[in-house]
């Protein structure tokens, strides 16, 4: 078995679907000769041509609706939004134009496009390069979105993403993006819409996205030596989103922690807590704890964004919460 | 729909065609205002009287693989497209046999079948999608082209810089289209646009830009056979700045307090496409009462058939929310 | 008292704000002669002039940010954006720009922008003319956000959003311009964060904004008639959100309901379901039920709109079932 | 900062001091680089070395009441409008005394004093702020002018079309720089850009342009005055063309490995602001180490004063969200 990086698993996912099938291509800004601002398609224009590796302009409302035109005349384009700050430009084209075509037009169309963005605090790239904006699209009919955080995840969900007949909003995590890990020689598509159990227990389920499933992977093993034993899921699909597995994880641990990156106001973690407090009310010993970024712009100054965004001590310290415990002994 | 039969001129007989479609347009759309005043038309309407020759003549130059996409004033590019008057009025109706099946309404027209996107309700919002249309054409070597309405108003938002500019940049085989009625709504061109003449905004592209006047049919028609022309040769796009008047309000129901006193009266009287085209082509009053006669049949028969469609069950609306 | 619409409640408080201060000045698209595509500024033009009811293009993203210099510079300008759903389209502005200026200069500037919108369907407006868009905002560090459901509400929260020196995401709701109530001759301003309790009860609360105040109190009424006393409530500011009237609230009925017409996945309710079971969990004896638009975009046809929205009798089928009966009696 | 005495031309005293001006900005995006490699400065960093002229031609013509926005470049800007050297490295070191408190960083440097509304890492999106910051001038009678700095790769969004288009309409005084360096990151102007005279943008306003060569100082700053002038008297704003280089990667660290072979030496060798300059003032050897001794000990000295600044707290970063 190969070990690919994250980012080498998302170029093999976009290489092998573009060798397998021409209308499959990939645009955006800086993608062809540079490789991408994170590297992510190095080398595939000189596999694959201009016109298939289409570097473009700094338009984001204009590549991505460009790729929606392509996408209703039956391409599957694969359009990089550089930063996921930058979907704010483009936002109009993807929840007004992707997301309903279909519907509006009473099902005459298709639009397959998928929008590969990526985001995430870490190396201090500031307030307009770092926010994590997965939950706006998780609000809007008509997308799907997915958020990876492993190696073969992401490479066996880009390909069920560029293959699905919707618009697919695709999350990735920068500071994922050296990660390494096995993967087979075939890449194993993943179907959309099913969670991850990435560690069972039986004393806590932490229900995290992205960056946190690392985090609240760490976050579990130390909590063994508080004497608990933890769950770890990851939707990997938020929307549709694999509400059956959160609920029945809770039901059989009883607590839930929702742990991501993004501020926990009007966060995803809203969303899971609401289904799981809905679902599992009567299994629930205590109250959901959402873990997120705290209120504020992401700032630039190290010690300032270590403090904004979570960390596996965040993830523990909720929960510890939920079985009645301070971290600090209690 | 008409076929070209040599580049640049048009028959007495397809000119007499484009009559008896703008006129069922016209009559169309008076229906419309009509069945909204009776309180039949839900929804957000816009009418386009006084635009017609520009459908017409744009549309009956497209190639029957060429697609587009409108705006909000849509009934005329869609009749004109050759969607049955049926589909479109009962679309307007909310029926299922809508030509978005009752899901898009009077701002959402789609016919895929004969290349109609779909008319969107933002502004500007379907021009992008026309460039990547345009894009897979020419990555797949076809010889198609897209094609984009939009009004004068548009051009004030970036969706179009981005979408002209990424057309020209990569000289794809897309057709943009601006009907050019010197209103966005209540707004007058001097309070919406800082330049007076629209072709100015191709200069920012290089693009190639065509000035035509949009009352006349054959010179519209004539102008988007010489710009599919263009753009379906490979030399890239083409923007066309189409002069014309909209001899109505803006919605339905719209009591246009912002117009200044007269004008609408002496435009109609200066403006109106069809009796130009009626003057070019001598018809007798009992020619064009017969032609009338047989539209206003076809649109009444809309009506009926409209009337008696069926309506969605309510449950209808959580299907096509995906694929 | 004078009687005030809703809309001529927005149009009070802009007209005062603009008297009393050369400051205050607002633009849009066809507010000027028209008096805008709701009739909300009409008669403001002859009042204040076509400067400062400046008229302005379809640049939805340039408006917004040219509110955003003026109020950088000292002015406390109050954009109107036609329908919420071109919100996408000055996102960009509002997310990165408007509530980012003041923190990543570390608190050099102010940026006192109101931005007032208006969505909400009801009368066929299709897909891209009715959307509820609120949530989005309420993710947003450094923006406030309002959602006014009464005249009076309305014109007291819009004086205090224009005088709040950071930037307000105001939301009206097109159905409500028409309601009428009588309000006092003098504006008495409301304080952001404040949630107003419409009616109190003891057996269930709603928790509803906008357009589904007024049906959850409809709803309430008639709860009474199954022997139900319930509260609404209205946290009228969505951020700062006032918790503490929600939590308190339902520690007394111990039975909670959100509604808001916006599609419930990722909805508003999803956060208030959030901190509610976490603040009340011992309080709760039933899960927290969530109204809300079914998860589709709005479509055309009448019938199929009513059914995807809600209205009073969602909302009653949700106090009941908080109660453990069934609305066809159970 | 340089007084302005004549319009359209400047003393050899002023000469003198653009050359120390740009020599600090050099030396200091040079240290910039040297700390970013020895692993001391966190974030994404871009300096304008090659640019230099740009900054202190139009920076030096600005009134002291005048604002201006900058992108995602702005060292260079930012010094030349006065900030202390200091302020700007201890803001890259993410210390308090930073000109942004340490809240922005590099692509967010602020000096609200000296009308620095701040860098944008927005592309583009600091446009829209300058119309309006133009616009509340206008309405309050003042005799001031608001500027922006963009890139040529700005041209490209939408954002940019809706500024200039709104400005022009309202005839605000603003000026809009764009530092048009043929390169947008990796991309050259060829791959985004549909046309070749980027003056040809401000045609689709009817806004007035002026085309400058930009590693030329004086030629900078004589054109900078004219557009002030154009702007403040009120007959609208102006769109700057200025031609410059970036000698350097796009981002601190970048191997530029989509840079032409042997351009970036060429570009050195030819388009160097500094080298011409002091051609320009035939700066004897002693003359310009002597300076660059000095600048070289601010820079030293603001390596200092930002290593020995203070970190915030870690709940500094509650702070500042709301007013
Ligand atoms: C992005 C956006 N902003 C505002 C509106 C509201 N609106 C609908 S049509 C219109 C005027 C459009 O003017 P123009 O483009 O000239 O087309 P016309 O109505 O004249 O055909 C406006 C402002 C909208 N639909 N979309
Ligand atoms: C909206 C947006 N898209 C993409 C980027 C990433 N990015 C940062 S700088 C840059 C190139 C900018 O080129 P140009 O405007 O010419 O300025 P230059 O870097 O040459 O000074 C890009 C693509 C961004 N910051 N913002
Ligand atoms: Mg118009
Ligand atoms: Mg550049």
């Amino acid at each position: 078995m190969p070990e690919l990086s994250y980012r080498e698993a998302v170029r093999d996912a976009l290489s092998r679907a573009m060798r397998a099938d021409e209308d499959v291509f990939v645009m955006g800004e800086d993608i062809a000769e540079m490789g991408g601002s994170m590297g992510v398609t190095q080398g595939m224009l000189a596999e694959f041509g201009a016109d298939r590796v289409r570097n473009t302009p700094i338009s984001e409302m204009g590549i991505v609706g460009a790729g929606i035109g392509a996408a209703m005349q039956g391409m599957r384009p694969v359009v990089e939004i550089m930063y996921e700050d930058f979907l704010t430009l483009s936002l109009e084209q993807i929840v007004n134009q992707a997301a309903k075509h279909r519907y509006m037009s009473g099902g005459q169309l298709k639009v397959p496009i998928t929008i590969r963005t990526q985001g995430g605090a870490g190396w201090s790239p500031g307030a307009q390069h770092a926010q994590q904006l997965e939950a706006w699209l998780v609000h809007v009919p008509g997308l799907k979105v997915v958020f990876a955080s492993t190696p073969a995840d992401v490479r066996g969900l880009l390909w069920s993403s560029i293959y699905d007949d919707n618009p697919v909003i695709f999350f990735e995590h920068r500071t994922l993006y050296g990660l390494k890990e096995e993967v087979p020689d075939e890449l194993e598509p993943i179907p959309l819409g099913q969670a991850r159990v990435h560690r069972e227990g039986t004393d806590v389920t932490v229900v995290a996205t992205g960056r946190l499933v690392h985090e609240s992977l760490a976050a579990a093993q130390e909590a063994e030596t508080h004497g608990l034993s933890v769950e770890v899921v990851d939707p990997r699909t938020l929307q549709p989103l694999d509400e059956r597995a959160l609920v029945e994880s809770v039901q059989k641990t009883n607590r839930c922690v929702v742990a991501h990156e993004a501020v926990t106001r009007m966060g995803f973690g809203a969303e899971v807590a609401a289904v799981v407090q809905y679902a599992a009310f009567d299994w629930l010993d205590a109250p959901i704890e959402r873990v997120g970024a705290r209120f504020t712009p992401i700032p630039f100054a190290p010690v300032m964004e270590e403090f904004v965004v979570p960390h596996a001590n965040d993830v523990l310290a909720a929960i510890l919460r939920t079985v009645g415990k301070d971290v600090d002994g209690g | 729909m008409a076929k070209v039969e040599r580049e640049g001129s048009v028959s007495e007989g397809e000119l007499r065609e484009f009559l008896r479609e703008m006129l069922l347009i016209r009559r169309f759309e008076e229906k419309v205002e009509e069945r909204f005043r009776a309180g039949e038309l839900p929804g957000f309407l816009h009418v386009a009287i006084g635009q017609e020759a520009v459908a017409v003549g744009v549309c009956s130059a497209l190639g029957e693989d060429d697609v587009f996409a409108s705006t909000h004033r849509a009934h005329g590019h869609t009749l004109a497209r050759g969607t049955h008057p049926n589909h479109v009025m009962a679309e307007l109706y909310g029926k299922l046999e809508g030509c978005s099946r009752g899901y898009g309404g009077s701002m959402h027209l789609y016919d895929v079948e004969r290349g109609n996107m779909g008319a969107n309700a933002v502004v500007g919002g379907g021009l992008p999608a026309v460039t990547g249309a345009a894009l897979a054409f020419k990555l797949r070597g076809e010889a198609r082209v897209a094609l984009a309405f939009f009004g004068d108003g548009a051009t004030n938002i970036g969706t179009f810089h981005e979408a002209l500019n990424l057309a020209q940049l990569w000289r794809v085989p897309a057709v943009f289209v601006c009907e050019n009625n010197a209103w966005a709504e209540s707004t007058p061109a001097s309070q919406h646009m800082p330049i007076t003449d629209m072709s100015d905004r191709a200069l920012a592209f290089g693009m190639e830009a065509i000035s035509v006047y949009g009352q006349d049919v054959e010179e519209v028609r004539a102008a988007t056979e010489r710009a599919l022309q263009h753009a379906r040769s490979g030399e890239g796009p083409v923007f066309m700045d189409v002069e014309t008047y909209r001899l109505t309000g803006h919605y339905v129901g719209d009591p246009q307090v912002y117009r200044p006193k007269g004008e609408l009266d002496e435009l109609r009287e200066t403006q109106d496409p069809i009796d130009r085209l009626r003057e070019r082509l001598g018809l007798a009053d009992e020619e064009l009462e017969r032609i009338d006669r047989e539209v206003t049949e076809i649109v009444e028969e809309s009506v009926r058939f409209a009337k008696a469609g069926t309506d969605p069950a309510p449950e209808d609306a959580l299907k096509n929310v995906y694929a």
